[in-house]
């Protein structure tokens, strides 16, 4: 097995006097999709946002193809290595456009027109709504607006929160054929999903987390064929009241 | 605990510090000797007031405005004009003060009204365009406000320093003098028992009344919204609190304590002009004492007039004294030249602001708690 | 926390149309209220005077509010210190100006040119006095409103005692050159000549501003990162240096403003920038706070209003401002042309 | 629903809000009567939320009528119409931060009893209020936190703290919009008994926002669904669920065949 | 203690006028040492000047004034050269039985807030107007006036517009400004149109009194008043002020004092030491300063003694020398009479200001200046 192209090796956050992530270690291997599951408040949002240094790690590593990238800025993460990031609130710029959006995700003046047209495909309500401010978009397009920009240029690593949340089930189909296809690029992908029949669908390898910690990873496989353990894990993060 | 109205100051430093201040205020012309001294006395007394009533606008209700100071002028001018117009007499006074607090209530209902269509930032900047539109109009309107050159006039006779409540003097105590020189005999001084003193207890006894009664007010139903809208008023509103009525109370309630002080500031100074009574420079130092205080606690206005006042009046005397001494050193005396003294209380309001962001009373409680919560844990862990 | 939106009415009909239109152009609408009316007051040369000078004295107006209202707008920074910068402004260039006008190997050179320098100088000057100020003052207290009150109150009193202990308590003179004095007299009407010379300045700025933050990507990056800050990081902006750079904007505009004020009063004091504070926060604030355009149109209608109530009421040009600002907020509480809810 | 029985306690009729040229709320009509509790379920987007701050009072529609035991509320603004008796709570937790827990329920307690204006007397002094709030505190089990700062809260009690405010307002309407969302799944139960034994009494009209299906099937005498601002469909619960209309809409074709009891929605607040 | 003689300068030495207060410090120190010859004695007692910064805040000047009489046992305190402040300091000197000795202009230190413990050396503000009127008032002349709208600014027209009448000019119109106006366009358009229409006038004037900050003349020289022949006419002012004067040659006005105006053996020493000691020529301040300093020691020296009683009765009616020659103390207000100069600009090379050059000296006795204090 290669080296894996980022990993995580006890990684602590603290968010004010909070002590959210309690010793993460994680690894993701090359150009493969890992899920990261688990209940709400687990960690997962705090996971990919300490990656990425939005939230500084207090203790711990992060290792990106080889190099420890712990304390590097944002800015510096995302655009020398090729991050491309959805966040679980959208972070869409309600004021901008959607092209203006797209623009600014890209770190080139000119967008790739075949490239854009690809993701219309996908999501042709973006080109519909092209030079309308993203603020008047319905929940769902925004979402679409944030995966769109995450992938208007091609990614070593895409960190996506929760992409279902808001998309209307439809657009769920065409989102997960996207991530199939995305795939297809060697593109390296962490997906954050409460949906686990999308996670299913589209992911190699899986991890599960609570209270802080990464508390099961294996191969998508290997816990699709588990049931107990399905049901164990799980029972966390899918409806446990009867 | 009945007179604080359950609200105590949760701090043992901050009982201490309060106690003192109360003390000394209480003996005042009896431990400090001289005119400046008075000044700065009864200022502590006036602006505690004026604080206090900014405190729960500012503090409990986080109404940021720029108008108070216009508060403080209009009480103050509704004495003095009264007091110029109709003689120095108790009638004079009353009158003067009636007039001062209707004043500042119509005037502050108005500038309440704003508080329905604009918030917090925007009514801050509104208020204070309001506040020098004010300003101007007491200049431009000399015939009736004295103009730039204020008004001078006499207060009773029992007010004031030719009337003598007792034959003789009584003894003070000079304690700077003593902490100075060391010399007992020598720190004794006379205090004259004139009508000064008594205003001085006065003014005393008002800031007392002043600072018990908005803690009751504050601990009451009506204080507990108010806080709920400060906290969070979208959702004071969904629970059914009509915010907007709420905040105008407030705000023509803290206007009235303000032409209250101002009323008995101007009974004390027996002079007023727009410079020390309306102007931005006054405002900006309620707003430096209420957030340097600590916002929201009342005990913070206290605490922080004290000090303000006194490094207000005796900075410049301190820097002198470190100017002198560092006279040798190169450059330090530049700096520390008793001119520059507004320098460094700029500077100070800066390092307190981000030192601290809670005031005194915040920090000195938060201190308390931690304390508190860090025995409780020891003594479980025992 | 969901705000308080109040649904528009979108009935048809002419009324409605109109409605429409007053609420897209309400600064169309009040210059054109302000000066119409002025124009039945007074003779028509003399209303054509005042509007030349109103006008003109509003650009000024705007290029020393200007730096504010960016600052606000977008950064969310309420700077009340913005007063201090356009003191400095006016002490920086002055100085610059008279140390050129005095120096020997310029002497053959127009004193009118020498502005130019001295402006330059002071922008940058005034931009580095902005970045140290963001770092030092400013940086700590981002989102939260009262602290950034005093912090940036208590900057200005810094900045004004070292200005009084750098240059002294003097005021001092600053001769503007002589072919900046005067005016033009154009059938009877006069124009004065360092007034058209701000209406230059102003609209080169007021155009610029417009320019920059609509049509590039800088712009498009102050946008973004004033309502998500974050965000724009996660794409890979350095948002800090592009807030600093926004504040060393605004502190050189205050500053600009400052050297075209000083040159207008032919006086640099310690006060001219708190007495300018006034008109600055009502021109902001009845603009929209943080509303470049709005901006610009409240400072027109200002100067237009002070000129006109200067020739028809004197007494009453100093509240005028106020007054308008009050009808204004009630007509429309965010001010002409919202950008920032506040 | 039946023509005998008396009218609803709250009707709309109508309703529309349009923000720009977005309509989130289209002609909504529908009458919610005491003893009910009605599930309201759409996708995200589809307007519930807003649905809620229509009748509630957060927004002023652009154009319907409202009615509250017979009288028109439509203009009325959130203040008044929670001193009638609607009450909401919210589904992003919504609290006073900096007071504690028991001062947080005190507000909602006292906010109808008209006290708000006392000066004179101090908070801590009305004992009927403080004997609500203490009982509440109870019925949320968040007694033993009564001194916390709200905001020191962890996220599920803060939760609980936002229904239990609600309850503390004693109103005759209860809305909830997401009442378990982020709360852990050993806490749920606390707050689904609440709603359950507020619909028992049968003399409220509870309204509860719910994506959980098992949650509206175990709770909901009727169902509403929003699509797209609009009314798509109301009834009987299994009904509601069952009609290939709401299929297709919300619930969409089903992803994980395996599963065929749960419903696929696993979507967070 | 007995050995010495404690004067207290209680002024704003930090504020907006310190540059003034700084000056008369500077003045008063020059004058008594000029006046004791250099032995800062007088009645073999030790002069002690002592300073106190009222900040320009007129209660902590109250207490200042009162710590000075009481703490400091002041013989005599010299008071704020802001008008509001030293106006604010007038009753303490009465409540204490002292002596105050104002720096400020206002009419009304010596007039109605006057009391028998005020002494002004300075000018007040109807010399200033009378002396600007006597400089330029004559039959045929046609003034019109721009004033701040305050006090200060009516009372000065009021004084000037009766001066003026009284040697034969017409006072066209009167325009009051706000007095933070910055904008002059519409007032010179009024005064234009008033003295356009004006019959039977020689000469033309636009005549302002503006204290602050904004600078009217300059924004009406603008608008080019010489295309109605219409000349501007104003006070002199202090040395930095006379640099926008370059823009006026030729303009006649009247002024307290320039350090070329005098001829007299006092102003040249005080020019000689003034530039020996500070880099630079005495200014407005430090001349009132200087005679501030005389009159006290040639009133001490009359009185022979420091009791307040016998100071006033010696200041009441006493002549002594300063540098802009003798002047005298009226008994029935204690305002000082002195001489004016009347000026007209004159722009040299190589001097910073335009120079106020001297047309004449108005005598003290050639102007009528009102008392008021009845
Ligand atoms: N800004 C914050 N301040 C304090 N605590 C926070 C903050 N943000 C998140 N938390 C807490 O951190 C914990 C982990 O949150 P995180 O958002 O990472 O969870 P998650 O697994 O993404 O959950 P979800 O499925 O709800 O998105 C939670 O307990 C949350 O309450
Ligand atoms: N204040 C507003 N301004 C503009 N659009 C708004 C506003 N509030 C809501 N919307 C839009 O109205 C639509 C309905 O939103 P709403 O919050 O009611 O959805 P919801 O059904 O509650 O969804 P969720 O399940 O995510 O809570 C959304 O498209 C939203 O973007
Ligand atoms: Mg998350
Ligand atoms: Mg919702």
């Amino acid at each position: 097995m290669t080296t894996p192209l980022l990993s995580l090796d006890g990684v602590h956050t603290h968010i004010g006097h909070y002590h959210i992530l309690q010793g993460v270690d994680l690894t993701l291997p090359r150009g493969e999709l890992t899920v990261l599951l688990g209940r709400n408040g687990a960690g997962k949002t705090t996971t990919l946002r300490t990656i990425i240094n939005l939230w500084q790690a207090s203790k711990g590593r992060i290792v990106f193809d080889g190099e420890d990238i712990t304390h590097w800025r944002t800015p510096r993460i995302v655009s020398r290595l090729g991050v491309g990031y959805v966040p679980e609130n959208m972070g869409i710029f309600s004021l901008l456009t959607v092209q203006e959006n797209m623009r600014l995700a890209a770190a080139t003046r000119h967008i790739d027109t075949s490239r854009l047209e690809w993701i219309f495909g996908f999501f042709p309500a973006l080109k519909k709504f092209w030079k309308t401010p993203a603020g008047l978009l319905s929940g769902g397009q925004k979402q679409m607006l944030a995966i769109a920009r995450a992938i208007i240029e091609p990614r070593a690593l895409l960190i996506i929160d929760e992409p279902s949340k808001g998309l209307a089930p439809a657009i769920v189909k065409d989102l997960s054929q996207a991530i199939l296809e995305l795939k297809q690029t060697d593109t390296t992908i962490l997906l954050v999903e409460q949906n686990f029949g999308l996670a299913q669908a589209v992911g190699d390898q899986v991890a599960v987390m609570d209270d802080g910690r990464v508390v099961h990873a294996s191969s998508m496989a290997e816990l699709t064929a588990d049931t107990p353990l399905q049901n164990r894990l799980l029972g966390l993060s899918l409806e446990a009241h009867a | 605990m009945r007179l604080l109205s359950g609200d105590t100051p949760r701090s043992t430093v901050l009982s201490v510090l309060l106690a003192a201040i109360v003390l000394a205020l209480a003996f005042a012309p009896f431990l400090f000797p001289g005119p400046l001294a008075y000044r700065t006395y009864s200022t502590i007394c006036l602006f505690t007031m004026l604080v206090l009533s900014y405190d729960i606008l500012l503090g409990y209700t986080r109404i940021i405005s720029f108008a108070h100071a216009m508060f403080y002028g209009i009480g103050a001018y509704a004495m003095a004009i009264a007091l110029r117009d109709l003689g120095p007499s108790w009638l004079a006074i009353g009158i003067g003060l009636l007039a001062g607090l209707a004043t500042a209530l119509a005037v502050a209902f108005v500038v309440a009204l704003f508080s329905l269509r604009v918030r917090a930032v925007f009514f801050a900047l509104v208020t204070l365009a309001v506040a020098v539109g004010f300003m101007t109009l007491v200049s431009k309107l000399y015939g009736f406000t004295g103009g730039e050159d204020g008004i001078a006039f006499s207060v009773p006779r029992v007010l004031g320093p030719a009337f003598k409540l007792t034959e003789e003097p009584l003894a003070g105590f000079d304690v700077m003098g003593f902490a100075t020189s060391g010399n007992a005999a020598d720190s004794v001084f006379k205090v004259r028992t004139s009508g000064m003193l008594l205003l001085y207890y006065g003014l005393f006894v008002a800031a007392i009344m002043v600072f018990l009664g908005l803690l009751r007010m504050m601990n009451s139903p009506f204080g507990r919204v108010c806080q709920a809208i400060r906290e969070n008023e979208f959702r004071a509103e969904a629970l059914g609190y009509r915010t907007v009525a709420y905040r105008t109370v407030n705000v023509c309630i803290s206007a009235m304590i303000a032409a209250f002080a101002g009323a008995l500031a101007a009974l004390s100074l027996r002079y007023i002009n727009p410079e020390s009574m309306l102007s931005f420079d006054l405002m900006v130092n309620i707003l430096l004492i209420t957030v340097i205080g600590g916002m929201g606690t009342l005990y913070g206005a206290v605490i922080g007039t004290a000090l303000f006042v006194l490094a207000e009046t005796y900075l410049q005397s301190l820097l002198a004294m470190a100017h002198e001494a560092t006279a040798g050193v190169p450059l330090l005396p530049a700096v520390l030249d008793p001119e520059r003294w507004y320098l460094w209380l700029g500077i100070l309001f800066v390092l307190s602001v981000y030192f601290f962001p809670r005031g005194i009373v915040g920090q000195l409680r938060a201190r308390a708690q931690a304390r508190s919560r860090n025995m409780q844990a020891t003594s479980r862990s025992q | 926390m969901a705000g308080r939106i109040q649904a528009r009415d979108e009935q048809d009909g002419a009324g409605a149309r109109l409605r429409q239109v007053l609420d897209a152009y309400p600064h169309y609408l009040l210059l054109a209220v302000v000066a119409i009316a002025a124009f039945f007051a007074m003779p028509l040369s003399v209303w054509l005077s005042l509007t030349v000078a109103g006008l003109a004295m509003g650009l000024i107006l705007f290029v020393v509010s200007s730096g504010m209202t960016l600052i606000f707008g977008l950064m969310g920074v309420l700077n009340l210190a913005h007063g201090a910068f356009i003191t400095v402004g006016a002490y920086i260039g002055g100085s610059v100006f008279l140390m050129l006008v005095g120096w020997p190997p310029l002497a053959a050179v127009s004193h009118a040119l020498l502005i130019f320098p001295a402006a330059l100088a002071t922008v940058a000057a005034a931009a580095l006095l902005g970045v140290v100020f963001e770092r030092v003052i400013i940086k700590p207290v981002y989102d939260d409103h009262l602290r950034q009150i005093l912090v940036t109150v208590g900057g200005a009193i810094i900045i004004s005692e070292l200005i009084v202990a750098f240059w002294g308590a003097h005021e001092i003179p600053l001769p503007r050159p002589d072919s900046l004095r005067g005016s033009f007299v154009i059938g009877g009407v006069a124009f004065e000549k360092y007034r058209l010379f701000a209406v230059g300045a102003g609209l080169a700025i007021y155009w610029g501003m417009l320019a920059v933050i609509h049509k590039t990507r800088i712009g498009l990056l102050i946008r973004a990162g004033v309502e998500n800050g974050e965000m724009v990081q996660a794409l890979g902006y350095r948002i800090k240096l592009l807030f600093i750079a926004v504040f060393a904007a605004g502190a050189a505009l205050g500053a600009f403003g400052g050297v075209l004020w000083g040159f207008y009063e032919e006086l640099i004091h310690v006060g001219l920038g708190q007495q300018l504070l006034v008109d600055v926060i009502i021109v902001i604030i009845m603009g929209g706070l943080g509303s470049i355009t709005g901006c610009f149109y409240s400072a027109l209608v200002v100067g237009l209003l002070t000129n006109y109530m200067g020739f028809v009421a004197p007494t009453f040009s100093e509240f005028s401002s106020i007054v308008l600002m009050v009808l204004v907020l009630m007509w429309r509480p965010q001010g002409l042309i919202p950008v920032v809810k506040v | 629903m039946h023509s005998s029985t008396p009218p609803a306690l709250l009707q709309a009729r109508e309703l529309s809000i349009r923000f720009g040229g977005h309509t989130a709320v289209e002609a909504v009509s529908c009458d919610f009567a005491t003893g009910t509790l009605t599930a309201i379920v759409g996708p995200n987007g589809a307007g519930k939320t807003t649905f809620f701050n229509l009748l509630s009072g957060q927004l002023a529609p652009t154009s319907g009528r409202l009615w509250f035991d017979g009288r028109d509320i439509t203009r009325l603004k959130a203040p008044k119409r929670a001193q009638l008796g609607i009450g909401r709570a919210f589904q992003l937790t919504n609290l006073f931060p900096e007071l504690t827990v028991r001062e947080n329920l005190w507000l909602a307690a006292s906010a109808r009893t008209g006290a708000g204006f006392a000066m004179h007397r101090l908070a801590n002094s009305y004992m009927a209020i403080r004997e609500r709030v203490d009982h509440y505190l109870a019925r949320v089990s968040l007694t033993g936190r009564a001194d916390w700062l709200a905001a020191t809260l962890p996220h599920g009690d803060q939760r609980k703290l936002e229904v239990g405010m609600l309850l503390a307002l004693e109103p005759r309407v209860f809305m909830f919009d997401e009442p378990t969302a982020g709360m852990s799944v050993d806490e749920v139960p606390v707050i689904l008994n609440l709603i359950q034994a507020i619909r028992d009494e049968r003399d409220k009209v509870v309204l509860l926002v719910e994506h959980k299906m098992d949650v509206v099937r175990s709770l909901a005498d009727r169902i509403i669904v929003l699509h797209e601002g609009r009314l798509l469909d109301e009834g009987e619960p299994e009904q509601v669920i069952a009609s290939p209309l709401v299929q297709q809409a919300y619930l969409g074709e089903v992803l994980v065949p395996a599963d065929a009891g749960a419903a696929p929605e696993g979507d967070s607040p | 203690a007995d050995d010495s003689i404690t004067i207290a300068h209680v002024a704003g030495f930090t504020g907006p006028l310190e540059a003034y207060t700084q000056q008369l410090q500077h003045g008063l120190e020059l004058g008594f040492e000029y006046a004791t010859d250099g032995s800062n004695e007088v009645l073999g007692k030790k002069i002690n000047l002592v300073t106190k910064d009222t900040q320009l805040k007129a209660p902590r000047a109250r207490a200042l004034l009162a710590e000075a009489y009481t703490q400091d046992e002041a013989t005599i305190a010299i008071g704020d050269v802001s008008s509001g402040v030293a106006l604010a300091m007038l009753p303490v000197a009465q409540q204490y039985e002292k002596i105050l000795m104002p720096e400020g202009v206002a009419d009304s230190i010596t007039g109605a807030n006057y009391n028998r413990y005020i002494v002004r050396i300075g000018r007040n503000s109807s010399q200033d107007a009378i002396s600007n009127a006597t400089a330029i008032a004559d039959d045929g002349v046609c003034i019109s006036t721009l004033a701040q709208d305050y006090a200060f600014g009516r009372d000065g027209v009021a004084a000037y517009a009766k001066a003026a009448k009284a040697r034969g000019a017409t006072i066209v119109k009167e325009v009051y400004l706000p007095a933070e106006t910055t904008d002059f366009t519409a007032a010179a358009q009024r005064l234009f149109d008033s003295l356009k229409s004006a019959d039977g006038c020689d000469e033309k004037y636009i005549f302002t009194i503006w204290a602050g900050k904004g600078n009217p003349m300059g924004r009406i020289k603008d608008l080019q008043p010489e295309r109605f022949d219409i000349k501007l006419t104003t006070g002199g002012n202090i040395l930095p002020a006379l640099v926008a004067y370059k823009q006026f040659p030729g303009m006649e006005g009247a002024t307290y004092y320039y350090y070329g105006s005098p001829d007299n053996k006092v102003n040249d020493w005080l020019v000689e030491q003034h530039e020996k000691r500070f880099d630079g020529p005495p200014d407005f301040f430090t001349a009132q300063g200087m005679a501030q300093a005389m009159a006290i020691v040639a009133a001490i020296k009359k009185a022979g003694s420091t009791d307040t009683e016998d100071l006033i009765a010696a200041f009441e009616g006493l002549d002594f020398d300063s540098p802009k020659g003798e002047m005298h103390i009226r008994a029935a207000d204690h305002q000082t009479l002195q001489p004016m100069y009347h000026f007209r600009i004159k722009v040299e090379d190589g001097v910073d200001w335009a120079v106020p050059e001297l047309v004449e000296t108005i005598p003290a006795d050639a102007m009528d200046i009102p008392v008021d204090n009845g």
